[in-house]
């Protein structure tokens, strides 16, 4: 090695400012979306009209819950999935109901695709004992296990060998169910995603692993912290790999439909990488000087949510009346949901030793 | 009674619990074709067959991981280690994820999960194989951690973690896996957790000892017992839920305490129980209670010096003569 | 004298000894074009470049574990974590490797490494994100661990660490970050490793806590000194090797204790010190010690329900009522 | 999925005693050995006699070593290294003696090729003060730093991101050496290897990742741990990969030699999977039921010493009676190393507390 001058040395790849096309530079590439139509998919205008109205549903609670926090009605992080919401919408049209998921933090989404009301969730952001966790949990800790919504989990990556068992028990008992498992980019770098994916696919487990490539990890673009294609991580294991447009709704509509039945049929898991943005910042504390305006703009030009309305109303599935009923109906579940959560009490304060263990006076070491 | 090696304790608790209950499951390396690193799982393979005894990768982790989702799930893993050093590695899943995802869910979601395989030194395997776990995981709440010194201890104990609802850690010693002891046959015999246990009763001073060292007690009390020194010795079995009103009642009647433990000193669970006896006995109390632990020094391979770093008896009946005020 | 806020102190002491020694380098997640998740180490890279500061994934085992090679192959490296409880998944690499490569190699190799970040509850993140972390690793020999209050010991202690030739694990809170304190100017001010303090003195009882929970020993300690009864607050600052001469000391002349720690109470720092207390003070201790820790319960996500799980001023002044029988 | 019946559900892929079809089993598939004759790879007669000693005495002081522990002349586990030998003197021959090697506790080979003495060395597993490490870490921890060998480590692999901190510290310090780290195909399938090799292609750390994949992992053949072809691993981080017949120490030196100068070069990582088989059980309590004894033999046939043997005979390198007396020298070099050992003193009782800190007077806390 010639000896370069030590000031050359650089480990981590620059972020923006390093290019000097002056391109905008985009967090992901988007491959196509699909082709086909509503009917291809099997979509009929009621299903439509619901999976546009979960999708509004789900823009409209994070923007009110912001709202929320920004007045100061609740603490703790408060991460927005905004600009997400054809993952988790076309997902769980795609899933049985009693299949499972499990997420990350960012799973308020996940949680009212999975039955979980504006009003029990707008509770739990507040920390009050009407939550679907409780109050216990927290945005971080959405949850509706009967439901088979696993929950959102905190610690970046702990929850993928959690998902891998969510799939070793349906197939120890045969039930036919399968198990999903979403994260983001920046959690494929750890070691948990490793042994999963050696295990899931020696096991051949009834598994798919989805990471939600938004393009970044907090600050980190995912070109700055992880190498090659994420989706190429599978051809290390064998593993079956799929690449979706996740700013289209029927793309992963119709991708993981068809995973599902794959993975319900040989048992095999999946590797999926579906690429979206996120428009928020991080959490609600960041300043967002990784990436440019321009970019974040060429993304909401995409907007997942104007794209069906778009797709709807072109296609003259509905008018625009009646998806001006469905956002009213939304805009007034979340401000009920919003006064729900106000109005609810805070647990008791008996609650707090509640929870740690199944018994119903359990010992605690003082 | 019958009298069992500690392994065969064991494996009669596993295989007794999987004959009557079809969801527990037993994984970790060489646990199904090698009939297990040490013995523990011989023959379970043959009896249970490929599903419900599973050999995994080296991935402490991830199959730890796998456990818990799959308690969740509805199934009862029991998930080996091949020692607690490597549980390390894991502990993300124990510390993280089984301890807390019923509590941070609301209660939605149990985890009955046991966690198990040899603690602490095994011999001259040197810095890396060598460390007691139990008082760290003992350190957060939502496990229960238990650490037995006897195959009848360790076969009703280890059935009831099995069956326990929520994320137990059941630790063993590769020492003690050929220690031979009368094991009660008992049909489904059962001992709960949280309940410790006066295996020898005395006057003068109180050994509170649990694991191999409650061997060293054994004979540290034999030793003793020469010069009329009657110790009462008292196995926690339990780490934690730790039963400590047995250890406070016994300070009360001999007023003198040394608990002996494997771990290094710096908040072990002698640490723990020292503080709780002046806590909750401190007017009973003659003497300052004493401890006797690895020194906080790495365990070393030369066979002189691990001798040196294990405790002794010596030390132990130093530490009753000095609580005794005897030297 | 600089009144500096703790994020400040701490990027003043990483600032001070970058300068100094060309092979001090800082490592962690968004550490370098994020400026720090917390701002710690804000406008190093546009001082040190891309060589020195860098970004690493989220890779807690992998990043810290490329620090221990490279502090074994002669650099010093810092490496920050973005809180403790993401350490857990590294945890192999500081219990089983940088704590022991000295010693099983016979001394051949040195491994001058700190890892930091903040440690302990930082308000209402829920169970994963609030645990206190500094007295499980002191449990294991060949660390050596600082947490500490006030931005003066942050900066002199940090300081300490970087040029300390053995693993050092370097806590810090988050919610104390934008605390202001006065901080010496002294050029190269450094605080020795190991060193306690006594930062208020009182004749009726000593309070020993570190951390966030001096704060609350300050605030108990006026409340209580309306009523007369004068607090000796000791902050130990280095929680291993821990200055215990100091503590003695104090016990020697208040005959009383009340420990603060915001750990869960199993095996914490306040096990610890109180255990030794009893040992090494018996016959000057009035009443028994008692300790005020976080409840042993996972951390609640609603407020009242934090509020009431995390340590008050009013438990440290039952405590001390309790100490001092005034109730 | 159709409902099975719960009996045929299994996991973990099934060992010996499954197949039908009474073919030998073979641990690993061999890769074509090299071609290249000696002086092709720019070896003198010298050097060839030299690696011939390396290789012998490594088997010798193995050999001697197990009767010892028979002996009970001392404790602990013992992992031999046996058949394994073209590995370490290949590469050590192909690297600069400053370039990094770190391993796993098979360590003794590696030690040897990199200057402990037999005697160190048959000390150090005796727990002597005048080991290698001062009989502070047994076989499992042979080092000898000054020569950059880093040791071995016990933790399957607990190594691997230390070795890419070793070469981050070169890169560091454009110092001109490569590190090489080394571990089991077990090893392969902790979470530790997928960071380290994002991590080391992501910062183009100068380091050789090698598997010595000899079939098992203890007593689980490779195909029942870890999926597809462990080289495969590669390809998910972009890595540069390659596959090396390890019972042949020219393809080992060769091929080695030519990644060592591209990493040296170019400062990008490589992942080699060096095919190999050990010939004892994995530790000294191992009963091998988990493989025949005709697979054993299967590659005891083509033992890297006796290859090597043959080369330098059958191509006039040396004389039989040269290479006796190679043997003889290191027969005597190995027993003078046992009566080394034998003689030698115990640490003192102080040196327990040795060697945890730097400082002269470390506290110790009781
Ligand atoms: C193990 C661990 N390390 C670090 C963190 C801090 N952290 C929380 S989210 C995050 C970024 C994760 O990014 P990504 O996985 O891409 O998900 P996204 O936020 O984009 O949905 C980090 C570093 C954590 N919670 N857990
Ligand atoms: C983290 C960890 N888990 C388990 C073990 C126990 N163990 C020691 S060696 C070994 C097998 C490793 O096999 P491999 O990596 O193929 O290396 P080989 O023995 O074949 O050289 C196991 C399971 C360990 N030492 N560390
Ligand atoms: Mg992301
Ligand atoms: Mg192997």
């Amino acid at each position: 090695m010639a000896k370069k001058k030590s000031g050359n040395v650089e480990f981590a790849p620059r972020g923006i400012g390093d290019e000097k096309s002056g391109a905008v530079q985009k967090g992901v590439d988007l491959p196509a979306a699909t082709k086909s139509k509503h009917k291809d998919l099997g979509l009929s205008a009621a299903k439509l009209k619901a999976m546009y109205e979960q999708m509004y549903l789900q823009r409209r609670f994070e923007e009110r819950a912001m709202q929320q926090y920004q007045k100061g009605k609740f603490g703790g992080f408060l991460h927005l999935y905004i600009g997400q919401e054809a993952i988790s919408t076309g997902t769980t049209f795609a899933l049985n109901d009693d299949d499972d998921i499990i997420t990350a933090y960012r799973d308020h989404g996940w949680g009212l695709c999975r039955g979980i009301t504006p009003s029990e969730g707008m509770a739990e952001l507040f920390g009050k004992a009407t939550g679907c966790s409780r109050g216990k949990g927290g945005s971080m800790h959405f949850a509706k296990a009967e439901n088979h919504f696993w929950g959102g989990y905190g610690i970046v990556g702990g929850h993928i060998p959690i998902g891998g068992g969510l799939a070793f028990a349906n197939k120890y008992e045969q039930n036919g169910r399968i198990s999903t498992c979403f994260f983001g980019d920046g959690a494929v770098d750890q070691g948990a995603l490793h042994e999963t994916f050696n295990i899931a696919q020696l096991w051949k487990l009834p598994a798919i692993f989805v990471v939600e490539n938004n393009g970044y990890s907090m600050g980190t673009a995912a070109r700055r912290h992880t190498v090659a294609d994420i989706v190429d991580r599978a051809d290390g294991y064998g593993m079956k790999s799929a690449v979706i447009n996740g700013m289209d709704v029927f793309s992963v509509y119709e991708k993981m439909k068809e995973i599902a039945d794959d993975v319900r049929k040989n048992s095999e898991p999946w590797f999926v990488e579906i690429r979206t943005y996120r428009y928020r910042g991080h959490s609600m504390s960041d300043p967002q000087k990784y990436r440019t305006k321009e970019e974040l703009e060429e993304y909401q030009k995409i907007d997942p949510i104007e794209r069906l309305k778009t797709y709807i109303l072109e296609n003259d599935i509905a008018k625009e009346a009646a998806l001006e009923k469905i956002e009213e109906k939304v805009e007034q579940e979340v401000l009920d949901a919003v006064e729900f959560a106000d109005n609810s009490d805070f647990p008791k304060d008996e609650e707090l030793y509640e929870d740690m263990f199944v018994e119903d006076d359990p010992y605690f070491h003082t | 009674m019958a009298e069992l090696q500690f392994r065969e304790a064991i494996k009669a608790a596993i295989d007794e619990e999987m004959a009557k209950d079809e969801k527990v499951l037993i994984m970790g390396e060489e646990v199904a074709e090698y009939n297990g690193a040490y013995k523990t799982t011989e023959g379970l393979l043959d009896k249970y067959g490929y599903k419900r005894v599973i050999d995994t990768p080296i991935s402490e982790l991830g199959f730890a991981g796998i456990g818990v989702g799959a308690a969740m799930n509805g199934l009862r893993p029991i998930v080996e280690f091949m020692t607690f050093n490597f549980a390390v590695l894991a502990a993300d899943q124990i510390i993280n994820h089984a301890s807390k995802v019923k509590y941070m869910t609301g209660g939605q979601i149990d985890c009955p999960i046991v966690f198990r395989g040899p603690n602490a030194s095994a011999g001259q395997l040197g810095a890396t194989h060598s460390v007691a776990y139990d008082s760290m995981y003992a350190h957060f709440p939502g496990l229960k951690v238990i650490y037995t010194s006897e195959p009848d201890d360790a076969k009703g104990l280890l059935k009831s973690a099995i069956r326990d609802d929520n994320p137990v850690l059941f630790m063993e010693s590769e020492q003690m896996y050929g220690l031979k002891g009368e094991v009660s046959d008992e049909e489904d015999y059962i001992i709960p957790i949280g309940k410790g246990k006066i295996k020898r009763e005395g006057e003068h001073v109180t050994l509170v000892a649990h694991g191999k060292m409650y061997h060293l007690a054994v004979q540290a009390a034999k030793e003793l017992a020469k010069d009329n020194v009657e110790c009462e010795i008292i196995d926690p079995r339990t780490v934690k839920p730790l039963d400590l009103p047995l250890i406070i009642e016994s300070i009360k009647k001999t007023n003198r305490c040394v608990i002996l433990d494997e771990a290094h000193p710096f908040g072990g669970l002698a640490a723990e129980v020292g503080f709780l006896i002046q806590r909750e006995a401190f007017d009973y109390l003659d003497a300052p209670v004493q401890r006797v632990t690895l020194p906080d020094v790495c365990a070393p391979f030369a066979k002189n010096l691990f001798d040196l770093w294990y405790p002794s008896v010596k030390q132990v009946v130093d530490a009753v003569n000095q609580v005794t005020y005897r030297n």
